[in-house]
């Protein structure tokens, strides 16, 4: 049944599409301009390192924590990463509880593939006896408040909860989480930038309310030496080549802003 | 409870191992209206713990055979972030957060007007970012006004703490080394006015005085933070009264 | 949708609730008396030690099974307990087939705090090997026709069936369960007493036609030395400190009771 | 089927490892309405055996969708608690379990007067609380019984035995021992009056001889224990007639 | 609720019944004859083996996999088999995606058990280290397109990728796929063979159309050796003992017919 | 991407480790209408990837309350055959397929006529019998010309390829071990007349101009394959006319 409110819904939904079209948008940003930015690194001690982002009303506290366990068979002097995101029900009313679904996995794999492709993590400085013991790290993506762009501010928070991470002692087959010392080996500082397109229009940072008009978004992931280590095309649209070459640009000079700004 | 502690002292001196007496509260912090998307929220700082609940509804209850005709469904979940508690906690529920779930939602169930608010849910989601001892209560106590905030009408508020045993003495609100190393915990929750429990546990070692005395400590704990609540709650009223 | 059905129950809840506040119980009982009590142990021979219960009409058979595992970390020259309870929909119309629910999982925690925390298990005596081997005792609760107080025939079952157990051998590596010969190393026998609550007034031993028209209910666990260890508060009743301290008077008093008679 | 017995004599000297003769039962005794709850159960022991079974229904089949317009629903679920065996047997379905399930489910859907109930579900519970060899002609016997117990209409009652091979020699009734290092094992169970059969399962290596051998003797066995069927009902009957 | 095309159904069903039951197939088979079949072996290369078999329409893919793990405690000198069927959504508009349901898991064990009863396996052959290490022998049989008797077509295909598989070499605790040479240790050809039951009357090899009017059917596994390893009677019919017998006599001579023509 | 490859040369004499020019396909073939229950089907191999699409559908899209009442609800569900890979693949959904699974769904949701069969669903199953590098683009391919046998009017047909980097070089279509021991991998999908992507995934390390390459090639790539899908359509088609 097509009740009121999707009526209502579909009608605010095409008129959001239609100004952003029209080359506005209702908070008054620039199409390319991020809401601010607030980061609290160390928020919880227990984690090896955390990171609390808010992207205008988005909320996500991001934590690193650090284990000990086997290599994978194919790459025995390395290092693990794993991301996990949970969309827990306390952050929208559309969230709910269980398994993570195809949104949360989504979320963080492409976090995952941003901070792994980037090979800011020399995951061969984690191995601590090859083909036996290495470092696993595990990223958890814990969304507070769900305003839009979960992925940029869930990348940030990461990337900033990494370089700040201590790690933890390994002793007689323990590890010793009273006693952190040592930064991880991280170098490069991948950032996310993820435009929403409504038609043919792209505008970097959406929020919710814009997400919920959108036809889909694009997300580019670059690092400090101009290069791409990730896109993730997500949604029913469509891209032109020169428009994606466009997007490339910006993002390129953009992760350096934010890079400057947040990480520097 | 139940941990070998070899040696390590508890309580010496008068004083407890962070320093504290033996009828003394960790510090407490709280301020409601923390989230934008929930329709009630309250983050609350009590030691080491960082708690953050929010309440959506009353809303309509689905799947629908869930509704119940008569009053709103109270549903309260629990959680652990993965990171707080130095072994990384599985997502998930856990039998023990299972059991928390039930009986802190039995306790709000026993103050919410739940018959005004026929076949729809109120959800209640207390996430534990950051876990000392004590985590049931605060979760509790920030849920408390999590539905204060949301307007939800309640009998009362509700307002919990733990005593415990240490040492073979008594005292108020451990924490983490002592909840690990400790002879008992006593987590409750009372309604101010009546001083009636609405939540109530206990495992440990305890003679029938020390329980007593157990019980006298917690209510005390819990007057004081029931006097935290109410700042809190009249700070957010003054802010919004403001403009804020 | 209010049926009918639902409307006849509200009006007998309503009565049974009535006579409990004016001191009277459908059965006759007086308010802290239990209902008839029969325990077989040693019901199950594949069992390491197990107790049939009747209590009125509820009957459990608990049984207690051991296996050789490794500690937990923190505490690496002790045993392990795990108790679990199984709600089979065998016992009762509305227990569903699945996963234990919150109710089962209370009531499994609840039993299993009474053993743990009263101590009669040494559980330092169950190490085989300090940090790599040790005895794990599974206690699991299975519920066979339910007429309510489980936590207190559950409890008094599980004692007695870790009372009457005999370890298997162990050796090579092989848990050889074909013989069995020594007690487990318990001492102490933990007391359930679980008392429904009708606005202010308690009663001892709710059969489920009371438990359906109670507010809640508060299970007192004490131990042989006149200790108290472990309390909970179930379902949506209040009570005030008084009220409280009295009923831990009976559970110590009912206590010794229950011990002398069927724990002796 | 199948484990290596080295040296070990199942069959000697005309006598089985635990006495019996190779067309002996092993004991066994059943009693009706042993439980309060359900419509109908019924409790068995059979060697090692004990099994207790229990019937509800014809009651509302939900959910509502799961419902058959035309007939009743038959849910069978048989489980293994947890401590029936030497090693604890994991809570909840196993494959082996399903299968057992859906095969004794089918061999009783053929024997209730399932179109008396349309829209309804019966649902048969089989708790095997000591398991010997030979659990499911024994859970399949007990669920039968139940079944009549409940006052379910049906064709004819259900009576399930099962025969085996044991160091070449076929014999009836298999115990724990046998079961482990026998080469066969023929399960069945069949309607007393038609003795055709309605259960059928067969693991193992059986000639053609062998197999008839086995069914001849699944089919006898299976006669006894209609009689202490019988006998079980009759004495229910009775009871209730003399007001128990 | 009964809709019409409900009742459309069940006419059919008996109209497909009927004439069964007067000596006619509706694709002209006679009662004991299989529809034409066609194997492909070495379907897939990542499999150590594998057997593509098409029967009537009925499409079905089976692959062998090995791996190394420890074996069972109670036979540490032999490697283990598990037989696995995933009935995918691809293969019929009624299968739905998830777990296997009771139906695949009936499917897989009736296969297992005639593989395994049959003793075509030498276990014992497959051991590395007694008590360590074992080859474990992992067959999966994915359904492509179903129309009626899987069973058969199931075996038949197993069977045939047992023997045409390779074993991996294993060396320095690695499992090395790449190098493939040894047949398995095995021996004999089981060969199952399912009858439809329609009231009395029996009928091999049931189509799609021919199981959805059955009451249910029954699978007799024969080995070369002219003995029976298995058998199965699955859904809502009985069968007298003289008819049992009879079927048996058609299963060892079809067994031994499908031997010669496809196991050759 | 990101395995150490230690020696192994990839790219050498301007030949690629099959043999391959930098700009060529491994080779490809697709047959569509191959399974009797579907409404569509495709079988397509590519390399050493064996690829298996079915379409059901539009049919009535249960459970009901996941009916959309204005357009068809698309399913996808990439899957892996559990003996397609050297170490055996759990049966089930991963991670890694339901993100596939999802990106690819929203592909073909965008050339669909969704509006057409409003509370229908349409679903598409793709089995990966058979898995080299480049399974996604493979299924993708092989589900558009499932959905065009099955009928259901598209916009366009989409076809998918995929581009990456080796020892520094951009070359068309990864092998596996170019997959396993390259530096970026860049599938796609692409609508034929218009030339937009509607499927967009990279993960690697590439400047921008290469990134440009790379791109350059998988169109030139997806204009190849694109051929063959219609190749393949028309083979069907005049089969379909000649009454096969």
């Amino acid at each position: 049944m097509v009740d009121e409110n999707e009526i209502v819904w579909l009608v605010k939904k095409d008129a959001v599409a239609d100004m952003i079209k029209n080359g506005k948008r209702s908070d008054g940003r620039k199409a390319y301009e991020y809401r601010p930015i607030e980061i609290i690194t160390d928020y919880v001690k227990r984690a090896e390192g955390s990171a609390y982002i808010k992207l205008g009303n988005t909320q996500i506290l991001v934590g690193v924590k650090m284990d000990v366990g086997q290599p994978y068979s194919d790459s025995p002097n390395m290092g693990t990463l794993i991301t996990n995101a949970e969309l827990v029900p306390l952050a929208s009313p559309v969230f709910q509880p269980g398994p993570p679904n195809e949104n949360a996995i989504e979320l963080a794999r492409v976090v995952d593939r941003g901070i792994r492709e980037s090979k800011m993590i020399d995951f061969e400085k984690l191995c601590i006896t090859e083909g036996e013991e290495v470092w696993n790290v595990l990223i958890d993506i814990h969304v507070l408040d769900f305003d839009g762009n979960l992925i940029d501010a869930a990348t940030l928070a990461a990337v900033k909860a990494l370089w700040t991470a201590k790690m933890p002692r390994y002793e007689d087959g323990k590890v010793i989480y009273e006693d952190k010392k040592d930064s991880l080996p991280v170098s490069k500082k991948p950032v996310a930038c993820t435009f929403a397109r409504f038609g043919n229009v792209s505008i970097l940072d959406p929020s919710l309310e814009e997400e919920k008009s959108m036809d889909g978004k694009i997300t580019i992931t670059t690092t400090d030496d101009g290069k791409i280590c990730a896109v993730q095309k997500s949604g029913i649209t469509k891209i032109s080549v020169p428009e994606l070459e466009n997007l490339i640009d910006v993002a390129l000079e953009k992760g350096n802003e934010i890079r400057k700004t947040y990480l520097g | 409870m139940g941990m070998k502690k070899e040696g390590l002292k508890l309580f010496e001196n008068g004083k407890r191992i962070d320093g504290r007496a033996y009828d003394e509260l960790r510090p407490i912090k709280m301020e409601v209206g923390v989230l934008k998307r929930a329709d009630g929220s309250c983050y609350l700082e009590w030691g080491g713990n960082k708690v953050l609940a929010a309440v959506y509804g009353p809303r309509e209850c689905l799947p629908r055979h869930t509704q119940d005709p008569l009053k709103a469904r109270i549903n309260y979940r629990y959680n652990m972030a993965p990171f707080s508690t130095d072994e990384r906690v599985r997502p998930g529920p856990s039998r023990r957060s299972i059991e928390i779930s039930k009986l802190s939602k039995e306790a709000l169930e026993h103050v919410i007007f739940t018959e005004y608010f026929p076949k729809t849910s109120i959800d209640i989601f207390v996430e534990i970012l950051q876990a000392d001892a004590g985590t049931r209560c605060a979760g509790l106590t920030a849920a408390s006004l999590a539905l204060a905030d949301a307007g939800i009408p309640m009998k009362s508020l509700i307002t919990a703490c733990a005593a415990g045993k240490i040492d073979g003495k008594v005292v108020l609100d451990l924490g983490k080394l002592e909840d690990n190393f400790g002879e008992a915990d006593l987590p409750i929750a009372y309604m101010p006015r009546t001083k009636e429990l609405v939540y109530l546990q206990m495992d440990g070692d305890l003679t029938k005085d020390e329980f007593k005395e157990a019980l006298r400590l917690a209510l005390k704990g819990c007057d004081e933070i029931y006097r935290i609540q109410r700042d809190a709650l009249k700070k957010a009223y003054e802010g919004e009264v403001n403009g804020r």
